[in-house]
């Protein structure tokens, strides 16, 4: 039984499953309830079924098709992939049974086949090893999100949600010129072949530049990151809670696989320059945050600010590679779960009171426990406090920073998790005094609360995983072509 | 030789002068409906230009896509903005819009927001002369491997074989776009109470006409330019010709019937694929024998998606809402 | 007896009262407790006779830092003379306070300054002492409060500050002994301190810390505030035993018996003449007894400073002059105390009961004075006979000395017995039975105290020596019979209670007046400071605020995607740069 | 200098006046119009390098433009359809910048 | 399975666990949540018993869990953290006694209480961390624990304090998870060992070293009130009475004290950290902390206020005896961590009988509250005369030894440190003293509650009378061996000094 579940081409599964599950609730909206949790859970295993077979066999190859790679297109999956899908997946999960009672009827029918949609651009976008049919997937990933941000349907999302296609599409279009320069510098799309065969010329800089930029505004990297607040902040919590959680990431992690393959040997100089945005991104987005009055928004331009910790990693990955890269991947899905939660925790505050404003949060402490608690847990993997996956990123994050002597970057560091916690504790503080003027509230289902609660305590429980999870990132090293010169590990 | 090389040069340089003074044009001309236009005009020229670039598939996929059916529904976007403005009284709308956006325009900040656009297209051009001058790509390969694809035209052979799977995310991509769409709830424009006889009457001439056409390039993808999009786009102008009169899908069909067709293409392509799978193959690998059967398969119901989506898209509203919503 | 049992025994006379101060705080032993509180020192005084000193020594490693009890035999007198004094005291203040909760106050603190009492008395080791004497202290702020009027609240300040100081003084005295010698018993202490790096220090601090309580001259300003308001019992006890502590505490710490230590004997010698002669001057101005008596103790303490200085002049002689103390100390204490209390019963009552009060008051007095066959005349011999043992220009100058302070004292409690002379003023309370009997008590003990311990002195201290022990009183008599005639003291203004505290207050007060504006000033300032510093916070926010408002730039449309453009430019810029 | 290499520089011409035009236009048919003339300059530089050949041309970048003009056209319908929802709503086919100021 | 192997989880289980399940209970399940309240501070004290016989008798008792590649999640039960964590233990029951009768019938108890164990949860693992990162770890949770505890009372002041709090003690958690990171990459190890595991690193290293030592003691010192990082304390006085006795006793404080003792002993080691020079300015450091917190109490008319500042000034006594250097005055600082807990806690548990019953805030409002409240104001004086110094309480223990250990490395100008915070001490408290045993009760009382015979309620009573007979016996018996005396000795006896 064991090995008949292990040849079982799980990747293949995790993208068509997802999309047959998203066909389907089209096809039936009146069970899209049922249609996606089955989905869902069906996605989760296959994620657990890849692992299996990851740690069994090392890297997956699948090239599809049967053309083998300058011609077809291969599917890819190493310890870094599994990790983004897995992430994807438990947040997804949560995400799905929050939404099952967040949405009424209607909503939902509209709800499920674009979240699908957006499940398989992601599982698609982590698996493939094609840059050409990466540019699909960002697309397919791009359109789904902003129709989800649209679902709110206000002047807000809409206008978020426009502003959010326009950039993403820009951001995509930027994208394929890479992809036209380099496969016809190369004649190849897979990243493989790629990776062999780039070095230094014009065309390779200039693919660098557009690829970069594109995907950095995708990521919403400072100061591109015009689009993000208004997207995430107008839609519904849970929509919020997959753009903020897994969409940016995507495009993160997209990045980091064209830095990792191609790239690596040309952008040494490119790095300073992320490392000086990403600073700015969490001061910036850390002050921000500080000035909102409201929780969502807070919590969008938190996202802004956690970003920029994610693009610390590129300067420091030239002294200490492994260490940079688990702290970025590390800190990438503690984030996305905290991230989910306290989106969803900002829904339930929402839902309860009929607004977010902070100042008036009423005593939530007491009238919302389980959701102030998703809420504070999540803030506190984003301080960094420990225990909690925040914490070991950052603390990786420091280490390869201290390693070499990037003072400067491990006082941004801190001073992030500072001005983190003033924002995180500005809501937390108000959710214990009472309102001015008390407002109606309306009941939150359980299974919302649960689910933000159960998510944020995921990204606390991270703090403890580490001997689980950087052994699976180790999975076909996927960062060892770019682990820099010498490998200083205490 | 010289003189066809010359020749070839004046009417390339001519092309792409025109293309980029219809762009010019249609990005900066005041007015938004002559814009609308010009970048129709621009799509024409652009087929001239795949045309030019040996690449007639596209040149199909862009004269029914890229300017017809952009162009359709820049169009009728247009028209429903000005109906807009029109329904709420407010007439010169549209003229006040365009020159508040004549008044936000401060040329100094966009004077020099020009500035690191030229470098950056001095930079591509840079790049791209940088670039060997003569490559093969991957035509090579595909030559070599055109047998075992099951159909002759090689781009029928990558969309359809060698990377069918961009091909599967893509149909998904057109269905996404519609679901989004139809998920924004918006209002079915108000049907026209008699429609246009003479549009009536073209639309009982083409649409058989479009039918025909469609089944051709169907037909004909396998080994020369033409194929799935560009025989779903045919037919999707048909549909929107059938739209444009004022022609709806009955209600019986348009609930789970019409949602059935919109998916077929998705669908084949994903029963295809795990057909693949539990066949022990690799995901969508066709076995050369069957492939061109399964192509043509793949093809027709991509076809008729392809065809339903691009018409429901420029309907825009969700047929079997329209009475509740 | 047997030494477990004695110490027992000791040890019941230190827990007893405090376990009677524990009752007395329950609602339920609380009548129990008043009950028994008067005779809270009877177990130490029973124990006192009982027990034969040498044989009792105990070491309790567990207590404190570890502890040692013990009784010695100049422990045996002083706790004969603390346990008979608490006692009557004890049993007087019952008849004084007729209130039962005044009563149960007073008892409270009381007890527990009676427990520290026998306490340091029976450690035989430093921080036991020090528990002791801390305990004893600070309870007797409460005693010396007691009335709770402005005076004893003024009192009552100077006590407690001083008490602290002194406190403070010996835990860093004590600190060092301990810290040189590296034990903490007396006897160890003692003989170590002898060769110790910092040995004066030590003894400049124990010197200083005990010299507080013994109301050595400098220190002495608690003395005459604190007793001229106590309630009487409290002040006997103050006076009789409170004061002896500190002696004793030199006597068990000061390095004497072993070492010439020239420089401190002469400076305790100096200070104790000037003691002697100051107390006198000061007291004889005086209009309230009590003040007087506490005057009067000043100057009797002085004697006793000169007696240990002398000892630190001449060790050789200290196995003579250590009783000679101890006796000094016993008589001086049941004197003083039963003069307190009779200055406690001279109520507005009938002629004869104040007559007959008066004539008891006699005897204490005329003890101090040295009168024939008092124990004053045991110990000025004793006095007398040791000071021949000083060095030479001491010993034949301190006799004279000696001469002049008797005839002082004398004048003084002449003074005395004229302020509380059945015509004057009335003063204290009534002399009901309950407060005479104890007092009548006292007053037998004074009576009998040279024949019952003169067997246990050296044998000249005993010698009646009429003459020399009379004249100084019939020169003192002499002389209050021709200052009476001559009316001289109605002119005399009293120097106010406290003498050179006084003075320090008047000095200090505009010096502490200054100090208090520029207090004000600096707050002011500060105050200053701090609403720059706000307005400068408030400041910085608001460019803070301004800047962060740039956010809008950035969600511009055109240039968000203005910063694309550059940032994508950039990037194949710094490849490019960097090929270079 | 080739044929090929002429249409890539139109379309990078094409690509970069289609970034200005969004970059400028606050209309959003126009950013809309925009969006799509860059899509198609990036498109005409993916094809026209696959000329630089002189048999026939590689047909990978021509299946990957004919996917990347459906792709386009999807995008665009989407975002005219959000466009008309937001007119609708706002009365202003615009994003909302100016409100932000 | 070895049982030693999970008693030190198991410890903190017991306390963490009841705290969690209370989270859940509702409101009005009075007599459930007291129940899991008790059981979990008394499985916790006997678990507590178990260890402390096991260690006096050489057991191990380490639970070693795998946190980050090289580094461990280390909980360890040596004689240094059994100290701690049995006074602890011990307050928490009592602490947890006093708060059921303190918060008696006002809202938001389950939450309350369910901090309040993870609190304690948090204070027993920072005396259990075996290594800095645990230590952090547990440091941060106390940090987190603590602010729901502080804006309790969901007042706008409350909210400020608990943004003051957070403000000075995050920052030092960042400043401290810094110069961990810092000495990992240096070192590579974090383990506490005693005598420290620095020696080994070069010359080179030193100026790191120093810097590294600075950030650690400013980030603990957050915690410790190291003047000038002490102004979040006195605003944190906003929280009810049990809060901020466990605050200022058991928890925050002693937590922040405890940590600058962990650096100075088992990562620098005391006599390498001498030799780079560093413990002087500490003590110089601790010394004027102590002095100049003891003048602003003067100034305090607030009772808690005030008490603040006294702890600012007593628990950098903890500091100055283990930057002394010597074995006597380590003896003193660390033996301080139980002694100071004890009495500040009978201060703290006496201020809020007072504010409870009487409604009383402020000292001037203190007069003849002793004929009020007899058995509460004879704690406070206990307690007073320990903040003192004054024999037999246990303050007289630790100054003593803190003397004597300043004499011992030849520092004697400690001394008169000591003496001028005990006359400071003197000259703040004894007025108090004055006023509520000496002067007559006003005739109403602000805000006077009826306990029927009792002075106040019977479970707000008994826990300072216990803290305080501790206070009192811990010193009067120090030299036996059941005394933290003995124990404090026997952790200078295994730390090798």
């Amino acid at each position: 039984m064991g090995d008949f579940l292990l040849t079982i081409p799980w990747a293949v599964v995790l993208i068509l499953l997802p999309l047959v599950g998203a066909i389907a609730c089209f096809l039936w909206p009146k069970k899209v309830n049922q249609l996606g949790l089955i989905t869902l859970g069906g996605v989760f295993l296959s994620v657990v079924g890849l692992g299996a077979w990851l740690l069994e066999n090392g890297v997956y190859h699948h090239a599809v098709g049967g053309w083998n790679a300058p011609l077809g297109i291969q599917l890819y999956a190493d310890g870094l992939s599994l990790v983004m899908l897995g992430i994807t997946a438990l947040v997804g999960v949560a995400v799905s049974v929050y939404a099952t009672a967040y949405f009424d009827r209607s909503q939902s029918e509209r709800f499920w086949p674009l979240w699908l949609f957006l499940l398989t651009a992601l599982n698609a976008l982590f698996l493939s090893a094609d840059i050409f049919n990466l540019y699909v997937t960002l697309e397919l990933l791009g359109l789904s999100a902003v129709a989800l941000v649209a679902l709110g349907g206000g002047k807000a999302a809409l206008n978020g949600a426009m502003r959010y296609l326009l950039a993403s599409l820009l951001g995509s279009l930027l994208f394929l010129f890479g992809v036209a320069l380099l496969y016809h510098t190369y004649g190849s799309l897979d990243l493989a072949m790629l990776s062999e065969q780039v070095e230094s010329t014009p065309t390779v800089w200039m693919a660098l530049g557009l690829m970069s930029a594109g995907l950095l505004l995708k990521t919403a990297l400072f100061p591109l990151h015009f689009w993000l607040p208004p997207a995430h902040a107008s839609a519904f919590s849970p929509i919020s809670a997959l753009l903020s959680a897994l969409v940016v990431k995507a495009s993160f992690y997209l990045l980091l696989r064209l830095w990792l393959e191609i790239f690596w040997p040309i952008s040494g100089s490119v790095a300073g320059l992320f490392g000086v945005l990403g600073v700015m991104a969490i001061l910036w987005g850390s002050l921000q945050a500080l000035r909102q009055t409201r929780v969502k928004m807070l919590v969008a331009y938190s996202t802004v600010a956690q970003i920029g910790y994610l693009f610390l990693a590129f300067p420091l990955a030239m002294g200490a590679g492994v260490t940079a890269w688990n702290a970025v991947i590390y800190l990438a899905i503690s984030h996305a779960l905290a991230k989910a939660a306290m989106f969803m925790a900002a829904g339930n505050l929402l839902r309860f009171g009929g607004h977010d404003r902070i100042a008036d949060l009423d005593q939530l402490a007491q009238r919302l426990p389980l959701t102030i608690a998703a809420f504070a847990l999540a803030g506190v993997s984003f301080i960094g406090l420990p225990p909690s996956g925040g914490f070991i990123g950052k603390w990786l994050l420091l280490e390869a920073a201290l390693m070499q002597g990037r003072w400067d970057l491990a006082v941004v560091m801190v001073l992030g998790g500072i001005l983190a916690a003033m924002y995180i504790f500005k809501v937390l503080g108000y959710a214990f005094t009472e309102a001015s003027k008390p407002s109606k509230v309306k009941t939150v289902p359980v299974r919302m609360e649960w689910a933000a609660l159960l998510l944020a305590s995921g990204a606390i429980l991270l703090g403890f995983l580490a001997p689980l999870i950087l052994p699976l990132l180790a999975i076909g090293t996927p960062f060892d072509a770019f682990s820099g010169n010498e490998e200083i590990m205490p | 030789m010289e003189a066809l090389s010359l020749l070839q040069w004046l009417i390339d340089g001519l092309i792409g002068i025109g293309l980029l003074w219809l762009a010019w044009r249609a990005l900066f001309c005041p007015e938004l409906f002559k814009a609308i236009v010009l970048f129709i005009a621009f799509g024409l020229l652009m087929t001239l230009a795949w045309v030019r670039l040996k690449a007639p598939d596209v040149a199909l996929a862009e004269v029914a896509i890229g300017a017809g059916l952009t162009g359709a529904l820049l169009l009728s976007s247009w028209a429903k903005l000005r109906g807009f403005d029109a329904n709420k009284g407010m007439g010169a709308r549209e003229k006040n819009s365009e020159q508040a956006e004549q008044k936000t325009k401060r040329p100094f900040f966009h004077g020099l927001y020009a500035i690191p656009l030229l470098l950056m297209a001095v930079g591509l051009g840079y790049g791209v002369l940088q670039l060997t001058p003569y490559a093969t790509g991957l035509s090579a390969v595909v030559a070599e491997n055109l047998d075992a694809s099951g159909v002759s035209n090689p781009v029928t052979a990558v969309l359809l074989n060698f990377r069918a799977y961009d091909t599967l995310l893509e149909i998904a991509v057109l269905l996404l776009a519609l679901i989004g769409i139809w998920s924004l709830g918006i209002r079915p424009s108000v049907r026209e109470a008699t429609p246009d006889p003479v549009l009536d009457l073209l639309t009982r001439f083409l649409t058989p006409l479009l039918l025909l056409v469609s089944a051709y390039l169907l037909w004909v993808g396998a080994h020369a330019p033409g194929g799935a999009f560009q025989a779903g786009s045919v037919l999707g102008a048909a549909g929107v010709l059938l739209i444009l009169a004022g022609w709806r899908l009955p209600l019986s069909l348009a609930g789970l019937p019409l949602r059935i067709t919109l998916v077929a293409g998705v669908s084949t392509f994903i029963v295809v694929a795990v057909l693949t799978m539990l066949g022990g193959a690799q995901l969508l690998a066709f076995p050369p024998s069957q492939a061109s059967l399964i192509i043509f398969v793949l093809e027709i119901t991509a076809t008729l998606s392809i065809a339903a989506i691009l018409a429901a898209l420029f309907l825009g509203s969700r047929p079997d809402h329209s009475e509740k919503i | 007896m047997n030494s477990s049992l004695s110490i027992g025994l000791l040890l019941l006379g230190v827990i007893w009262p405090l376990l009677l101060t524990l009752m007395l705080t329950f609602r339920g032993g609380r009548s129990l407790a008043q009950h028994l509180a008067p005779w809270a020192a009877l177990p130490a005084l029973v124990a006192c006779f009982l027990i034969t000193p040498s044989d009792v020594h105990w070491d309790f490693p567990g207590l404190l830092l570890g502890s040692a009890l013990g009784l010695d035999a100049t422990g045996q007198v002083f706790l004969l003379l603390s346990a008979l004094l608490w006692t009557v005291a004890g049993v007087y203040a019952r008849a004084y306070f007729p209130l039962p909760e005044q009563r149960s106050r007073f008892y409270l603190f009381f007890m527990l300054a009676m427990a520290g009492n026998f306490g340091l008395i029976v450690a035989q080791d430093l921080p036991s002492f020090y528990f002791g004497f801390t305990l004893m202290s600070f309870a007797a702020y409460g005693l010396v409060v007691f009335n709770g009027d402005v005076a004893a609240l003024r009192a009552g300040r100077v006590y407690i500050a001083l008490v602290v100081v002194g406190e403070l003084m010996l835990f860093v005295a004590l600190l060092l002994a301990v810290q040189a010698t590296d034990t903490t018993t007396f006897n160890a202490v003692r003989i170590a301190l002898i060769d110790a790096d910092n040995r004066d220090w030590i003894i400049l601090l124990a010197f200083t810390g005990f010299g507080i309580k013994v109301g050595v001259i400098g220190l002495h300003v608690w003395l005459p505030l604190a007793h001229s308001v106590a309630p009487a019992p409290a002040s006997a006890v103050l006076s009789g035993v409170m004061l002896k502590a500190g002696v004793l505490g030199w006597l068990r710490l000061l390095p004497i018996e072993d070492v010439v230590l020239p420089e401190w004997g002469s400076f305790m010698i100096v200070l104790g003449g000037i003691s002697a002669f100051y107390g006198v001057i000061i007291g004889v101005t005086q209009r309230n007894p009590k003040t007087l008596l506490a005057y009067s103790s000043i100057s009797q303490m002085g004697i006793i400073t000169l007696f240990v200085g002398v000892g630190m002049l001449a060790p050789q002689a200290w196995s003579i002059i250590l009783p000679s103390i101890a006796f000094y100390a016993l008589h001086h204490g049941l004197s003083k105390g039963a003069l307190f209390l009779g200055v406690g019963i001279l109520g507005d009552s009938r002629r004869r009961q104040r007559c007959w009060v008066w004539f008891g008051l006699c005897l204490p007095a005329l003890a101090l004075a040295a009168a024939p066959w008092t124990s004053g005349m045991l110990a000025k011999n004793l006095v007398n006979s040791s000071v021949l043992y000083a060095p030479a220009p001491w010993s034949s100058f301190l006799p004279v000395l000696l001469s002049a302070s008797a005839v002082a004292t004398a004048l003084l409690m002449a003074r005395f017995l004229y302020l509380t002379r059945p015509a004057a003023k009335p003063f204290g309370l009534v002399p009901v039975t309950g407060l005479v009997w104890p007092w009548m008590v006292l007053l037998l003990a004074v009576l009998l105290a040279p024949w019952w311990l003169g067997s246990s002195l050296p044998e000249q201290a005993g010698k009646l020596q009429m003459i020399k022990s009379l004249w100084p009183i019939l020169l003192a008599l002499l002389v209050t019979v021709m200052v009476l005639k001559m009316n001289v003291f109605h002119s005399l203004r009293p120097v106010p209670a406290g003498d050179i505290f006084v003075l320090i207050e008047r000095c200090f007060k505009p010096l502490y007046c200054m100090a208090r504006k520029w207090l004000d000033i600096l707050c002011f300032c500060s105050q200053i400071w701090q609403r720059y510093l706000f307005l400068m916070i408030r400041r910085v926010q608001n460019i803070m605020a301004s800047i962060l408002t740039l956010e809008r730039g950035f969600t511009l449309w055109s240039r968000a995607i203005y910063f694309v453009v550059i940032i994508a430019l950039g990037i194949s810029l710094i490849t490019f740069t960097a090929e270079f | 200098m080739s044929i090929a290499i002429l249409y890539a520089l139109v379309g990078i011409g094409l690509f970069c006046l289609g970034v200005y035009a969004l970059m400028i236009h606050a209309h959003l048919l126009r950013k809309i119009l925009a969006l799509n003339i860059m899509g198609s300059g990036v498109f005409m530089v993916l094809l026209a390098l696959a000329g630089r050949t002189e048999i026939t041309p590689d047909p990978v970048p021509a299946a990957m433009v004919i996917t990347g003009i459906v792709v386009a056209v999807s995008a665009t319908a989407l975002a005219l359809a959000l466009m008309l929802k937001i007119n609708a709503i706002t009365g202003r086919a615009e994003l909302n910048d100016a409100e932000e100021k | 399975m070895n049982w030693n192997d999970w008693l030190p989880l198991l410890l903190i289980a017991s306390s963490l666990i009841p705290g969690l399940i209370i989270f859940g209970l509702a409101e009005q399940r009075v007599r459930l949540r007291t129940t899991l309240n008790l059981s979990g501070s008394v499985i916790n004290l006997l678990l507590v018993g178990w260890m402390l016989w096991g260690v006096y008798h050489g057991q191990h008792f380490e639970t070693r869990l795998p946190l980050l590649p090289g580094l461990d999640l280390v909980l360890r039960a040596g004689p240094l953290s059994l100290l701690f964590v049995t006074l602890s233990a011990v307050l928490w029951l009592l602490t947890t006694i006093y708060a059921i009768g303190y918060l008696e019938g006002s809202p938001h108890r389950s939450r309350f209480f369910g901090f309040f164990s993870l609190c304690v949860s948090a204070t027993i693992g920072v005396a259990m961390s075996g290594n800095l990162i645990t230590f952090l770890l547990f440091y941060e949770l106390l940090t987190l624990a603590t602010y729901p505890l502080i804006v309790h009372r969901g007042t706008e002041a409350a909210r400020h304090a608990g943004k003051i709090y957070l403000r000075y003690t995050l920052i030092g958690g960042g400043l401290l998870m810094f110069a961990t990171v810092w000495l990992y990459t240096l070192t590579g190890t974090l383990e506490f060992t005693p005598q420290g595991f620095l020696h080994a690193l070069g010359d080179e290293h030193r100026p790191a070293l120093v810097m590294i030592f600075i950030l650690l003691i400013a980030g603990l010192g957050v915690k410790a009130a190291l003047i000038p990082l002490h102004g979040w304390l006195p605003l944190a006085m906003i929280a009810p009475a049990p809060v901020s006795a466990l605050l200022h006793a058991v928890a925050v404080v002693k937590a922040g004290a405890f940590g600058i003792v962990r650096v100075v002993y088992d990562v620098f080691g005391i006599n390498f950290a001498t030799d780079l020079g560093v413990t002087a300015p500490l003590a110089w450091l601790a010394a004027f902390t102590i002095l100049y917190a003891s003048m602003r109490a003067l100034y305090q008319d607030d009772l808690k206020r005030r008490l603040a500042f006294s702890t600012i000034s007593q628990v950098s006594y903890i500091t100055l005896g283990v930057a002394i250097a010597g074995p006597m005055a380590a003896i003193g600082g660390v033996v301080h961590l139980v002694h100071q807990g004890l009495m500040k806690i009978t201060l703290f548990f006496c201020a809020g009988n007072l504010a409870e019953t009487l409604g009383i805030h402020k000292i001037s409002e203190m007069d003849g509250v002793g004929q009020r409240m007899p058995w509460t104001m004879a704690a406070f004086t206990i307690g007073v005369f320990g903040m003192i110094g004054a024999p037999p309480t246990a303050g007289f223990i630790t100054k003593w030894y803190l003397g004597m250990g300043a004499l011992e490395a030849g520092q004697s100008w400690v001394i008169w440190v000591l003496v001028g915070s005990s006359l400071l001490n003197a000259a703040y408290f004894l007025p108090i003293l004055h006023r509520v045993w000496f002067r007559k009760p006003p005739e109403h009382w602000p805000e006077e509650r009826c306990f029927g015979r009792q002075e106040t309620a019977w479970m707000l009573l008994l826990p300072p009378i216990v803290t305080a007979l501790l206070a009192l016996g811990v010193g009067l018996i120090a030299a036996t061996a059941f005394s933290p005396l003995a124990w404090a000795k026997l952790i200078a006896e295994r730390e090798g000094l």
